[in-house]
């Protein structure tokens, strides 16, 4: 995609608010825009590297739990004497405390499945992601367990304007997550236009060979894990000072699911797959509903997602560009050429 | 280790040396009580029967498999224990008996990862794009294309790799791995497959890298190929090296060619 | 100690639970390598189904059971020929969304035909829990325990020792060479995903009635299956079998001597020790680089 | 006995074969050789059903196979021993022997035949409990060779069946398939090794760029200027 | 046009049965009211209806799902105590009112939110009412089993409280949480203790099966069962022997009208169930669903208007005959910004030889 076109969107997404009036409709957005985000950070572990993380939400859900109770205070009895007491702290320093929890957790799975691989790196991860909720579930001092946490303040607590109404909390939200986003993806994008993605890449394609050309693949694979966590757990974070609830259902397996569907279908280890992706599916529950039963609007998701693996196997994103590149040969054979070439090289790495 | 006398006296710096070198996988022996020395420049051939030992050899040497017992090392550095990356950087790269390219990714990529050792941004350099950053990748991209053409895929530098057909994938096998600069290069049967015209042209291949001043060992089972190229021939069989000398030396031994060379088609 | 006999009496009937299911998806997953995500709606299924045919329509337990099972087998070929037979070759990803895709439907469609609400399936046998010294079990579960023991035994022999097992692991190994050596390849996915798919509804079947049937009902039980396989190394029967049983007792006694709530927490940090230690399961297969 | 007649093949939408012919009479030995790439094993894999043509004829015995299934034409007595080794990896020695005569009927044969394969490959002998993912590439490539006879075929396809082996064993390879040919098994075998082969057989087809190009006995070819060049390894 | 009702009810997850009869009795109501010609001379009311899973985030969704989406006036939520707590800030946040029919801790009145209107006895309430039988029972030492949330906790706080009060020890508190399947471990615990009897507080699914596990551990002592939401006529059949000698706390006994506090309204509601043809072991939670829409409906017409703030106001002087006894608020909890709790009735009913009996007092 060139750089005019990228522009274009950046600059019609930051509009919407001059447009859009129904609260509803700012929900889904932000909504959508959360769970893409948090598909954005899994596409750098799956689609890059091709490590399959289904406990992906862990990062997210433990953003979204440090974010809380930062920004709630809370208190830790660690011996009959001595308390650890956190105060409230503002919403911003909770962000950024969210930010450096999940990478921490993003560090300590890659290093715990440095040898571990395939189907086994999905079950490290996938029982990361269950021990993480049990313990949200049962450290009943620290996150109140089932009994959720409560109250979560909003992000825009602090900014007098913001705090006015549901509308103009709702618009800041909208911004928020539209930042978030931008720098995510651009933190990916140049991450994996270079040196550091190529490692990544060849981690995911041969990693006896990487490792043979001198790829540190461990290292690459924790950074990737880092970085992946940390923006999963932006995303987890922004979830939780929107909905200003969080419960241990937030670690929940379908929320990594949805993550996987946006990102499978959009495109692996393509930048612009999990934005279709996020787009498709952050916004198809919200057409269909009011047409039809919520079992059946989950029906035709499955459907969807099914039919869109039949016929585009590689996810959309890839057979967009496969159509592109037809198309621009069958119009101009010679500028075709390079532009196919470079496209290829920077876009589709399968 | 008598054999070891056999060795051509040389002023050479001898920079591979393997000790004494002992590998089980359970209860099999797949090597037991191997030394050898690689000095520096040479072309060094490790042959043997099927099963002899020499791509575990080469699996412990690149740190991909944990020796049961003995020392390798290179240029007076210990080389058990440490991973295979870490070898790498050391200047010892492999390639493997079994096809083994980046398939999904163009040839030109195969090479630019191959050439991650010559990069050396860091992680902020890269989220900052700094013009250091678009330089070094500016300048990775023309050694690539000039690594391809020293091995003649220069035409095929867009293709995706698993694309070529076969003998053109072990060319490229020998070019990522070149591009990882090796002042060692361990190459397992890089001509199999090849027709005895191809292999004639790696052949010539191997000797343009032998002046580039990289040292080589090599396992091979083209005999054609091994006695035209190598400098010396260490003859592995059952795991135990049976004979340590030059090409003419080692043809002529009795036990070689009852163990390994038969008196097989002349051609073969 | 009468508390330790009763938490390893526990620790064995569970396990031969968590190793029913563990074995159902061996085949599926271990052997064809499927990341199959419906097997927890296969389970839900058999669970279903006896309550279908027991409860709704009044057919003998032990005959509903059996129903459920063959019912099982035939929704899983019917799932293989629709959705997997086209995808042959695709790689472990497709297969695996495509799964997650057929997962959503059933669960939801579950959902309408069963509604949300817990349905319970009374079982035919003493209500009086047999008692030895100080520990109890209860009928209904010995029996479980029994069929569950016949099933994995059966599962064992069938993949090591007969032809028809040879086949399979022979196609998922390299399914262009089976076919050269004349296995019916099509035949072989059907029937492995098939089987598969009856031991999970055998699983659904046995345990439904212990516990509670619901449309969820499969969730948790999938992550356990899935866990259960790798424990014992991919694609390993006997390796599963026993990663059902220590899976149990990690879970029970923990459950009984540290903390209730953290019950499940300790299977899965089970799981996560041991591949950090054995990166392949606990039976891993040798494999070889170069 | 097998006569390929204008066949065509492609991968996707690459065409590899386009219209090749040859014919290969009851008892022979015929080589095809050709440069890498030229579809030397795609041919192979039509003529076994892995591959089934998308234009031409096949026939064995005068049926016609083009469409076959592969398990069909093993039963009529084709076996393929594939290019690049292609055992079983997590299975064992035995089991992948084992599986070579998944569809002969004879079962109480099968262990003779085994014993067979295990006396002129003593290695695999040795071996034969351990996964032959294992073993190191020479021996797999045996083990490869094995699996194949064990269905007993008339005719038997060799895709480079001497790739990896050290001389001692292509010497016993080569030497087992003129024993097996000379005892009635009618073998067509693509080798790198062209000089090996063309030598060892009664006829030959030189294959390039998806078309037989020359076609003739094998010493005839190896006195031919232009495959001596480009196959041969010969300055010309 | 027709006025919104929200409602808020577990219809999946763990504790979907009853919120699913609850859904059910709010419709029985809602469709009384109408026929009886709707509210604010002629509107009719419409319920919509929307699942929290059981889950609390869920809950809060809906809750905002139902306000910004559909803009209901008022609504009826969300069963479980901690699924009602998660709502709450939305109500404040929005202005909307909520009847709070099911759930029984404190802290959903002391929370100081003056949109919170509960029908639902507190487990304080439920505590006391049965405290009364503490003495007949010669209780020694009670260990409890309950579930691990708000609910269950305060279950076995405001439970053991008065045991203690009344001189009895208190053993082992052991928690499951809402969804497993399994407790036998907690059982086992349960089985060595020396207690005379157990407290179990949990929705009637995970009921179900902790009856059935004990029996099969053996365990075999007085068993008491609070929270309201119990079905015991369907643990009776469904368990047979297995709930013998089990005490459960309700809040309507559909199989005693007699005892009922308003046997005419009672007996109306249970017409209605029959012929509607839902499931009869569902009258006994129905009703909670059946008296908060009846609540609700009451208010808004003596608003005067489907402006949510008004309704808040008028439900403060709403007094209705429930199903359950009259419906009338009380100020509770954080002063200025109290919260409405009525005073409901308590029942115990016993399981006895597979039958269900009125313990005599
Ligand atoms: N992972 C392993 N487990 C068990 N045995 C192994 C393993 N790897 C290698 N072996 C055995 O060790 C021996 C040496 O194998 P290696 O691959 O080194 O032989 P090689 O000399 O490279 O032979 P070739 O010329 O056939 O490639 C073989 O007999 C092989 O079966
Ligand atoms: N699975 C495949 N998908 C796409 N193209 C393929 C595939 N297999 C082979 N090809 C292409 O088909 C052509 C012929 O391949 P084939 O394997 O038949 O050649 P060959 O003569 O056997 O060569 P070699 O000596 O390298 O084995 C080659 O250009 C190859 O790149
Ligand atoms: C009685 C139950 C149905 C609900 C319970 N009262 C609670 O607060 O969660
Ligand atoms: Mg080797
Ligand atoms: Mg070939």
């Amino acid at each position: 995609m060139n750089t005019l076109a990228k522009w274009l969107i950046v600059a019609f997404l930051v509009t919407v608010p001059l447009w859009l009036g129904n609260q509803y409709q700012y929900h889904v957005l932000i909504m959508m825009g959360i769970f893409t985000i948090g598909a954005m950070s899994l596409n750098l572990l799956l689609g890059y590297t091709g490590q399959l993380s289904l406990g992906h939400v862990a990062f997210f859900g433990i953003g979204a739990y440090t974010s809380s109770l930062v920004s709630l205070g809370f208190d830790l009895q660690l011996t009959d004497s001595y308390t650890f007491v956190v105060e409230p702290k503002p919403v911003w320093f909770a962000f950024f405390c969210a930010l450096i929890v999940s990478g921490l957790c993003g560090w300590f799975v890659g290093k715990l499945s440095f040898r571990v691989r395939g189907a086994y790196f999905v079950i490290v991860t996938i029982s990361f992601a269950e021990v993480v909720r049990l313990v949200a579930l049962n450290w009943v001092d620290l996150t109140e367990g089932p009994m959720a946490l409560n109250n979560i303040p909003p992000l825009a607590s602090g900014v007098p304007w913001m705090e006015a109404g549901a509308l103009s909390r709702r618009v800041a939200n909208y911004y928020m997550v539209l930042a978030v986003g931008l720098v995510a993806f651009l933190i990916i994008q140049r991450l994996v236009q270079s040196r550091v993605g190529r490692a990544m890449i060849a981690l995911r394609e041969n990693e006896s060979l990487a490792k043979s050309v001198g790829v540190d693949v461990t290292r690459y694979l924790v950074l990737a894990a880092i970085t992946s966590a940390a923006i999963a757990g932006a995303a987890g974070a922004l979830y939780a000072h929107y909905v200003r609830i969080v419960d241990p259902d937030v670690f929940l397996f379908i929320y990594t699911v949805t993550m996987v569907i946006m990102v499978i279908s959009g495109g692996k280890g393509t930048l612009a797959g999990p934005l279709v992706g996020g787009l498709i599916f952050g916004i198809l529950p919200e057409l269909t509903r009011g047409h039809m039963l919520p079992e059946v609007q989950w029906i035709v998701y499955g459907a969807l997602m099914i039919l869109i693996v039949f016929f585009l196997p590689q996810g959309i994103v890839p057979a967009v560009q496969r159509g592109w590149a037809t198309w621009q040969k069958r119009r101009d054979q010679s500028a075709r050429d390079t532009s196919a070439s470079n496209g290829r090289r920077q876009e589709v790495a399968r | 280790m008598t054999l070891h006398m056999t060795t051509p006296a040389t002023t050479r710096q001898t920079v591979l040396t393997v000790d004494n070198l002992a590998v089980h996988f359970g209860g099999l022996v797949a090597i037991s009580d191997a030394s050898f020395k690689v000095d520096e420049g040479e072309v060094v051939s490790l042959i043997g029967p099927n099963g002899a030992g020499k791509t575990t050899a080469f699996n412990v040497i690149s740190g991909f498999l944990a020796a049961t017992k003995g020392v390798v090392a290179y240029k007076g550095r210990r080389l058990n224990g440490l991973k295979p990356h870490q070898i790498a950087d050391a200047g010892l790269v492999r390639t493997f008996q079994k096809t083994s390219v980046f398939g999904n990714d163009t040839v030109i990529d195969n090479i630019m990862i191959g050439l991650h050792r010559r990069g050396d941004a860091s992680i902020w350099q890269t989220l900052l794009l700094t013009p250091k950053v678009r330089r070094q990748e500016q300048a990775l991209r023309e050694a690539a294309a000039e690594i391809l053409d020293f091995v003649g895929l220069g035409h095929r530098s867009n293709e995706l790799a698993g694309a070529l057909a076969y003998g053109e994938q072990r060319l490229l096998e020998v070019a990522v791995a070149l591009a990882a600069k090796p002042s060692l290069l361990l190459l397992d049967e890089p001509a199999c497959g090849m027709n005895p015209t191809e292999a004639l042209n790696f052949r010539n291949l191997l000797g343009e890298i032998g002046r580039k001043k990289i040292t080589v060992l090599l396992v091979e089972h083209n005999m054609r190929m091994v006695m035209g190229v190598s400098d010396r021939v260490v003859v592995l069989n059952h795991g135990r090296i049976i004979a340590d000398g030059p090409p003419t030396e080692i043809q002529q031994n009795p036990e070689v060619i009852r163990a390994y060379l038969g008196h097989g088609p002349k051609h073969a | 100690m009468d508390q330790l006999l009763q938490h390893l009496l526990n620790a064995l009937i569970l396990g031969s639970t968590y190793a029913l299911l563990g074995i159902g998806l061996t085949f599926i997953f271990g052997i064809m390598r499927v990341v199959n995500f419906a097997h927890g709606e296969l389970y839900t299924f058999g669970a279903y189904m006896v309550y279908l045919f027991s409860v709704l329509l009044g057919v003998n337990f032990l005959l509903s059971i059996v129903i459920a099972i063959v019912l099982g087998i035939m929704l899983g070929a019917l799932l293989e020929w629709v959705l997997l037979s086209r995808l042959r070759g695709a790689d472990i990803d497709t297969t695996m969304l495509v799964m997650i895709g057929a997962w959503i439907i059933m669960q939801n469609a579950e959902q309408l035909i069963w509604s949300g609400v817990a349905k319970s399936i009374p079982m035919p046998f003493p209500e009086e829990p047999l008692s030895v010294g100080g520990v109890s079990v209860a009928w209904s579960r010995v029996f479980v325990f029994a069929v569950a023991i016949l099933l994995i035994v059966g599962s064992q022999t069938l993949i090591q020792r007969t032809r028809l097992g040879k086949a399979m692991r022979a196609t998922f190994q390299d399914r262009d060479t089976a076919s050269l050596m004349g296995i019916n390849i099509n035949m072989i996915y059907l029937a492995t995903f098939a089987l598969g798919s009856g031991l999970a509804a055998a699983a659904g079947a046995l345990l439904g009635p212990i516990f509670i049937v619901m449309p969820t009902m499969g969730n948790l039980a999938v992550v356990k299956a899935f866990a259960i396989v790798i424990l014992g190394g991919l694609g390993n029967m006997k390796g599963a079998a026993l990663g059902g049983f220590v899976l149990a007792l990690v879970e029970e006694l923990g459950a009984g001597y540290i903390s209730s709530g953290y019950r499940d927490a300790m299977g899965f940090l089970l799981i996560i020790l041991v591949l950090m230690v054995k990166p392949t399961g606990l039976f891993a297969r040798t494999e070889r680089i170069g | 006995m097998l006569e390929v007649d204008n066949i065509e093949c492609r991968y996707g939408k690459v065409d590899v074969l386009r219209k090749v012919s040859l014919s290969v009479g009851k008892g022979e030995f015929v080589a095809l050789i050709g440069a890498n790439g030229a579809g030397k094993s795609t041919t192979l894999k039509a003529i076994s059903g892995l591959l089934p043509p998308v234009g031409g004829r096949i026939t064995f015995e005068g049926e016609d196979i083009t469409r076959a299934s592969a398990r069909r034409i093993l039963e009529m007595g084709i076996a393929h021993c594939p290019e690049g080794r292609r055992v079983f990896p997590y299975m064992t020695v035995q089991e992948n022997l084992e599986m070579g005569c998944y569809r002969r009927r004879d079962w109480k044969h099968m262990s003779d035949d085994m014993d067979a394969v295990f006396d002129r490959f003593p290695v695999l002998g040795e071996r034969r409990a351990q996964a032959a993912g294992t073993l190191s590439g020479g021996e797999q490539q045996l083990l490869a060779i094995g699996r194949a006879l064990m269905s007993r075929p008339k005719l038997v396809l060799f895709d480079e069946p001497s790739l990896g082996l050290a001389p001692n064993n292509v010497q016993k390879t080569f030497e087992y398939i003129m024993e097996i040919n000379r005892q009635g098994t009618t073998v067509l075998m693509v080798e790198q090794n062209a000089y090996a082969a063309l030598e060892m057989c009664d006829r030959s087809y030189l294959l390039e760029s998806g078309h037989v190009s020359l076609e003739g006995r094998g010493d005839d070819m190896i006195h031919n200027p232009h495959v001596q060049q480009a196959y041969l390894g010969m300055e010309v | 046009d027709t006025i919104k009702i929200g409602i808020n009810q577990p219809l999946t997850g763990s504790v979907a049965a009853s919120g699913t009869f609850i859904t059910d009795g709010a419709k029985l109501a809602a469709q009384a009211v109408n026929e009886k010609g709707g509210v604010l001379g002629g509107k009719q009311i419409e319920l919509v209806i929307e699942d929290n899973k059981s889950n609390p985030s869920e809950a809060a969704a809906a809750a905002e799902k139902l306000i910004s989406r559909d803009e209901v006036v008022a609504m009826m939520g969300a069963w479980g105590s901690t699924f009602t707590l998660a709502v709450m800030p939305k109500l404040e946040e929005y202005g909307v009112p909520m009847v709070v029919e099911t759930a029984s801790s404190s802290k959903v009145t002391s929370a100081g939110n003056p949109w919170v209107f509960r029908i639902a006895p507190t487990s304080e309430m439920e505590a006391k009412a049965f405290g009364r039988l503490v003495p007949k029972f010669e209780v020694k030492k009670a260990d409890f089993l309950v579930v691990n949330n708000d609910w269950g906790r305060g279950a076995a706080d405001e439970f053991g409280k008065m045991l203690k009060a009344q001189g009895v020890s208190v053993g082992l508190v052991e928690t499951m949480d809402p969804a497993a399947q399994d407790v036998s471990a907690q059982l086992a615990k349960i089985k060595a203790s020396d207690a005379d009897t157990l407290f179990v507080t949990t929705g009637f699914e995970q009921l179900s099966l902790v009856f059935k596990q004990a029996k099969a551990l053996g365990i075999d002592r007085r068993t008491i069962t609070t929270g309201g939401s119990q079905f015991p006529d369907r643990l009776a059949e469904q368990l047979g022997g297995a709930a013998d000698n089990s005490y459960h706390i309700l809040f309507f006994a559909p199989w005693f009208p007699e005892a009922a506090a308003n046997p005419d309204v009672a007996g109306q509601y249970i017409d209605m169930w029959n012929k509607s043809g839902f499931d009869k072991s569902g009258l006994s939670d129905g009703f909670r669903g059946f008296d908060a829409v009846t609540t609700i409906a009451a208010a808004i017409d003596k608003a005067g208007s489907a402006d949510p703030k008004a309704i808040r106001d008028a439900l403060w002087a709403v007094d209705v005959k429930g199903v359950n006894g009259n419906i009338k608020f009380d100020k509770v909890g954080v002063e200025g910004s109290e919260s409405g709790q009525s005073s409901p009735n308590v029942y115990v009913i016993e399981i006895k030889d597979g039958k269900l009996a009125l313990p005599q007092i």
